[in-house]
């Protein structure tokens, strides 16, 4: 083509661009707020429901004794390990208690609580790090996904798994947790992406407590916040203060009922802090020092919503006494479960590798068999 | 387990390719069972770069066969989460090089996931991948990775030769209640043979060999793109009076011990023959294996002819590194037939 | 603790959140324009060096040109196969021409022509595409990485390159180019966050033209724009247009510069048009129509920047003949260096796994020589 | 390929654990090569989780000793960038399973680059991966993932199993111009032994195995955690009767076929034992290898003990997993000995 072909040579033109070059969606509405959200200690906690808080604090109680116990089990060898969620209670229980029957959790390894809160047995959520199995219950009877150390490989799970639903007319949310650490896997990308295309009812909550084991937020992310990630999905973002449980639940209600009327997913940022080390095993002061664990002991989850529900009258002395109680009973027999040795079969090692066994598997196990067997009769 | 029902049997048989007979056994798995949706790139309006899904999409509508984002690792991510759900998902992956980035979701769950729950949650996911060279195909599109997916227990890995058992080892691959590799021989897409898919004879189980030819003198023992070359090395080998039985496993796993030992303690000798590079490919835990259970049938050792230890050639190096047909009569003359 | 013990208990009370849980950056400058940015055809157009125009000028119609040589040697069976870059001109030139000499490309399987605008012999961009070797060139004499086929697997190098060049005190940028099919991939979302944390020079350039294969942006990604996606890793993102070379030529100058001066990477998104096929070997018919093409042709950049140049005088006749002939002169360069029959060494194969042969590759290339010696004898 | 000096000899060797041993080979490359950098999850302020990098970030400062985001394809993919700029980047992979995340980088670039470059860009990467089982770690945490990187060319592939080794192996493959994998049986980190790093007796090159034990009736072949276990076999087999000869390989690839072949040829009998799966493992290529070259040597096929082909198991249940010296005992009363 020459100049003398085109139209319109020689006059200075405004070309009109292809329409397709257009942003798709206005990204404004996608942004979090600058601060956290919060409700406890604003003047938004004016509508609390008294009966719902008090059964977040009786929760909140439950939970944090559940960290107790499981840590003084590991002091017992009970336990192989255990990562605790001292100071995060209030994402692990709003996150179980915002989710219908129907719907699904998809935990980390450190969300046992949340499996907890959401009615499991806590002896079968503690079965991976106690060792006698991987998972230890059915995923499909109580729609909680086997908790997954591989991290952020469960939120591909959870788009899928709300995708199919959807597919299938079925009304079921999948709520996805990960830590802040997990947000820089290849994973943790592509299932956002999946997820805003596909518009699939699915929140994705990342508990930012400030660490993947030593390593801080600092160096794991330039990002203004983790929130802001959800802008290049095309999802919102929300951030909250993931230490008040009444913004907490607020949020995640929000978001969960966003994703049931179609509404695609949600990106929520809860800010907070692991108050122990990483698990049992870790030596926490080898990365960070008193002084930063002392602020955040200021703005403890527990004490956070007591104070805002003694001082409305909401909560009183009984109130917390039967909470304590409530949560003493059930350390006990956490306690009492997991003193029970496991019965483990070792020919179960063969069980479930495949629907049918292989012949090669069969004559593994028949080695392993008369192994035992010689054993025994030594 | 999806009964896999056999289709009214309609005779004429006309000449087909594999390709086609891959895209209707899709075609009638999604037929049949609801729960069957086809993923990836490019598979749905385009019907995959080899055309394999072609019009899966326009018959059954872009959500039974959805074009994904482009990331394989969320592509295996969210079928398995699909699985969880119920679906039986079939996986395409463009190429066998592209489906690394899915490994982690592989290794650490797909294989695993029945496992992990004591059987409460299988993973019916077939993960189609093309594979292996002699297509002509730049870097990162000639890899046979069968070593990788060979040493994942969990993972039943299966790999038709003919057109008959593309179609039927695909549908079995979909109705397992496993997580099956189904890798695709890219080479033999366009390989012909007469058969009927209305009337697919009966659609085999997985993990049964076949001898596709009979012999005496010695037993090759291949699989996919190899089956051919073997076929054509047998022939050529009665020019040099061996007359040598040939094996098509199908499946890499589960292994059909049975039907390879018999032939090798008939034959007294042996050679494996695959693409993929030798050390520490399935060639290797063949050789070893029958080696442990005909010890004392065996005139010499187990033999393998596969592809060098080296990265898959360039296009125009490829016919170097591909075992033919002399390679192979040449490990066949190493059997020590003067013994 | 109980309610008493706790200091200002009963009083409503406003918590103070600790420091940490602010947004570290401010992400308003980091959200890119609501519209791609363009020059020519606009009033910025006042401010072109004319100089530098008219080599852009050269250069694209060279770069169109060489689209069509070595799409002509696909048919002659010289070339296995090509992905053209007809409608990318613009991006694959400015990306090579913003470079200092000492600076890196970071190419994708598509971007043959900014290797080439890099000053690479065509022939050996193209050996990939040949098939006589994987890469044609040392990239360390050119400062250009190896073609990267497996998609975005290329960017995290470019972010290493780029931080071992800056802790070795070196003044080097790393340009990685991408397309918008590959940023969907884990390893977008892992180099973008590296390279934010480290603050490395490196500047992102995603080519969008608009599909991946057959699949459309829309089903890529639900983001307001690729660009969007720089907030979440705390970098500036812009939207530019990549039709519009001297669009494109001040926003990666600008993105280059801010990275040698210790500012940190850059995500840019052109905006651009795959013309063509995706290589000869795909039929593009099978999932987009002509209209969208037709209207995408009004905004050919050639054109673009033609008409600019001619309406101000800045380029005339003598100008774009000269820049024909240069561009014939290097296609038929092209076409002798392909017609040549690449002298090719099956034993090459084993001569480049290992620093040192082992002993297993030794035996291998000796029974490859045998085979070709008997061959030779036959 | 950097030159490793031998350090300035001091005598007085005092117990080292195989952890101190890394640790001091990692500082000492640093001290000498200012081009090589330490990256991975929690190396730098807290020394890794099993403390192996401790000290470097504080000696060498955390651009050379740096705590990376979390995302192993990332560390991976940017130590390739840093390497084709001239550094020596020594990576950590947390665990096995983590590892997986890089295959992609691992497979199609780093194992790859040398040859698809003609040698002008090599790789000079080490990827620490410690591996294995026998510590009481939950699932994706004790993989023996050798057979992946052994069937990938391109990658040298070595495991240490003495503290002697440890450093020595660590030393060459950091100072190897190719990328080297580097397997560290966990459970030996806290393994004890008399050692100065003063004086590393003369740093070993990488490729050549040992004969620990010498023996005349059948060889055990194996390398890395099982080494102590053979060791221990071959004491409790004297009570048997049997005199065994115990081969550790210390690197997987390359494979030292010799010494191994001359020590089955002299021996006639062999076991290969490792903790990995059997099914496609790297015994698999080892038994057929060694079978197709001491064939008239064997008295018996070569025999393997392995893991399972199961994933690997919960805590409670790994020591019926693991290879142990009754099951190795076991296999040698199969080679045939009434014969
Ligand atoms: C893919 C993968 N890489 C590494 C690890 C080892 N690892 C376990 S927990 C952890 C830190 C996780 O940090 P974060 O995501 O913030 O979660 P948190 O522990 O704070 O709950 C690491 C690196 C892992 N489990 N998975
Ligand atoms: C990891 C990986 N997956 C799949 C492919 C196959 N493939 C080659 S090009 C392509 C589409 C790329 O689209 P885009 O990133 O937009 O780049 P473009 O082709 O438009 O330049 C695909 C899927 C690949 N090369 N690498
Ligand atoms: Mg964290
Ligand atoms: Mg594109």
């Amino acid at each position: 083509m020459t100049v003398q072909e085109l139209p319109g040579a020689g006059a200075s033109h405004r070309p009109t661009p292809p329409p397709a070059w257009r942003p798709r969606t206005d990204a404004a509405p996608l942004l979090p707020d600058a601060e956290p959200y919060r409700v406890l200690g604003t003047d938004a906690a004016d509508r609390l429901d008294p009966a719902l808080m008090r059964r977040c604090y009786a929760e909140l109680v439950r939970g944090r004794r559940y960290n107790a116990q499981a840590t003084a089990l590991t002091k017992q060898g009970r336990l192989a390990v255990y990562p605790s969620t001292v100071g995060q209670e209030a994402c692990e229980i709003a996150a179980a208690m915002v989710l219908e029957e129907q719907d699904w959790l998809f935990p980390s390894y450190r969300d046992t609580l949340a499996a907890v809160a959401r009615g499991l047995d806590p002896v079968q959520a503690l079965t991976l790090l106690r060792g006698d199995w991987h998972t230890g219950y059915d995923p499909r009877e109580h729609r909680i996904a086997p908790l997954s150390t591989p991290l952020a490989t469960q939120l591909p799970h959870a788009v899928g798994l709300a995708h199919a639903a959807r597919l299938r007319g079925d009304d079921v949310v999948a709520l996805a947790m990960v830590g802040d650490g997990g947000t820089s896997e290849g994973d943790f990308h592509e299932a956002l992406n999946f997820a805003a295309v596909w518009q699939a009812p699915v929140v994705f909550l990342v508990q930012n407590n400030g660490f993947a084991i030593s390593v801080p937020l600092a160096k794991q992310t330039a990002a203004p916040t983790l929130a802001h990630k959800a802008v290049g999905y095309g999802m919102p973002g929300r951030l909250v203060d993931g230490n008040d449980i009444a913004a907490m639940h607020e949020v995640l209600t929000e978001a969960v009922r966003r994703a049931r009327a179609g509404g695609g997913p949600t990106l929520i940022e809860a800010v907070t802090y692991r108050m122990e080390a990483h698990t049992n095993a870790d030596d926490a002061t080898r990365y960070r020092g008193d002084a930063e664990v002392e602020a955040w002991k200021a703005h403890d989850p527990i004490d956070l919503l007591e104070r805002e529900l003694t001082a409305r009258g909401i909560l009183d002395e009984a109130g917390i006494t039967a909470a304590r109680d409530e949560a003493e009973a059930m350390a006990a027999s956490l306690r009492d479960g997991m003193n029970a040795d496991p019965v483990v079969d070792p020919m179960d090692l063969f069980a479930h590798v495949y629907a049918e066994q292989t012949d090669r598997l069969r004559e593994q196990a028949a080695m392993l068999r008369a192994e035992l067997e010689a054993e025994d009769q030594a | 387990m999806t009964t896999v029902a056999a289709k009214s049997a309609k005779t004429g048989a006309k000449p087909a390719t594999m390709a086609q007979a891959l895209t209707r056994a899709m075609r009638d798995a999604m037929a049949e069972d609801p729960t069957v949706h086809v993923m990836g790139e490019d598979v749905g309006t385009l019907g995959g770069v080899f055309r394999i899904t072609d019009g899966l999409a326009k018959e059954f509508g872009e959500d039974r066969c959805t074009d994904t984002p482009l990331a394989e690792a969320g592509i295996l991510g969210t079928a398995v989460g699909m699985a969880m759900y119920g679906l039986r998902p079939v996986v395409e992956m463009q190429f066998d090089a592209f489906a690394y980035p899915a490994f982690e979701q592989l290794l650490s769950h797909v294989a695993k996931m029945r496992n992990r729950t004591r059987g409460a949650m299988p993973l019916p996911i077939t993960i189609r991948v093309p594979y292996g060279g002699g297509i002509g195909g730049v870097e990162h599109h000639c890899d046979s990775s069968e070593a990788y997916y060979v040493a994942t227990p969990g993972l039943t890995v299966v790999t038709p030769a003919t057109v008959e058992d593309a179609y039927g080892l695909l549908r079995a691959s979909i109705a397992s209640d496993d997580p099956v590799v189904f890798l695709e021989p890219k080479r033999l897409y366009w390989s012909k043979s007469d058969w009927s898919p209305q009337a697919p004879a009966a659609v085999p189980g997985i993990g049964k060999a076949l001898v596709r030819r009979t012999g005496t003198s010695a037993t090759l023992i291949t699989y996919g793109p190899s089956l051919p070359v073997c076929l054509e090395a047998a022939e050529a080998a009665r020019e040099e009076g061996w007359d040598l039985e040939v094996v098509d496993l199908r499946s890499l796993v589960p292994f059909d011990e049975e039907t390879v030992v018999q032939s090798v303690r008939r034959t007294g000798r042996a050679v494996v023959v695959h693409e993929a590079g030798g050390f520490g490919g399935p060639g290797a835990e063949i050789a070893a294996r029958v080696t442990e259970r005909c010890f004392h049938h065996l005139e010499a050792p187990v033999l393998r002819v596969t592809g060098f230890d080296i990265p898959y050639p360039p296009p125009m190096l490829e016919k170097y590194y591909l075992p033919g047909v002399e390679r192979i009569l040449d490990a066949v003359a190493r059997l020590q037939w003067e013994n």
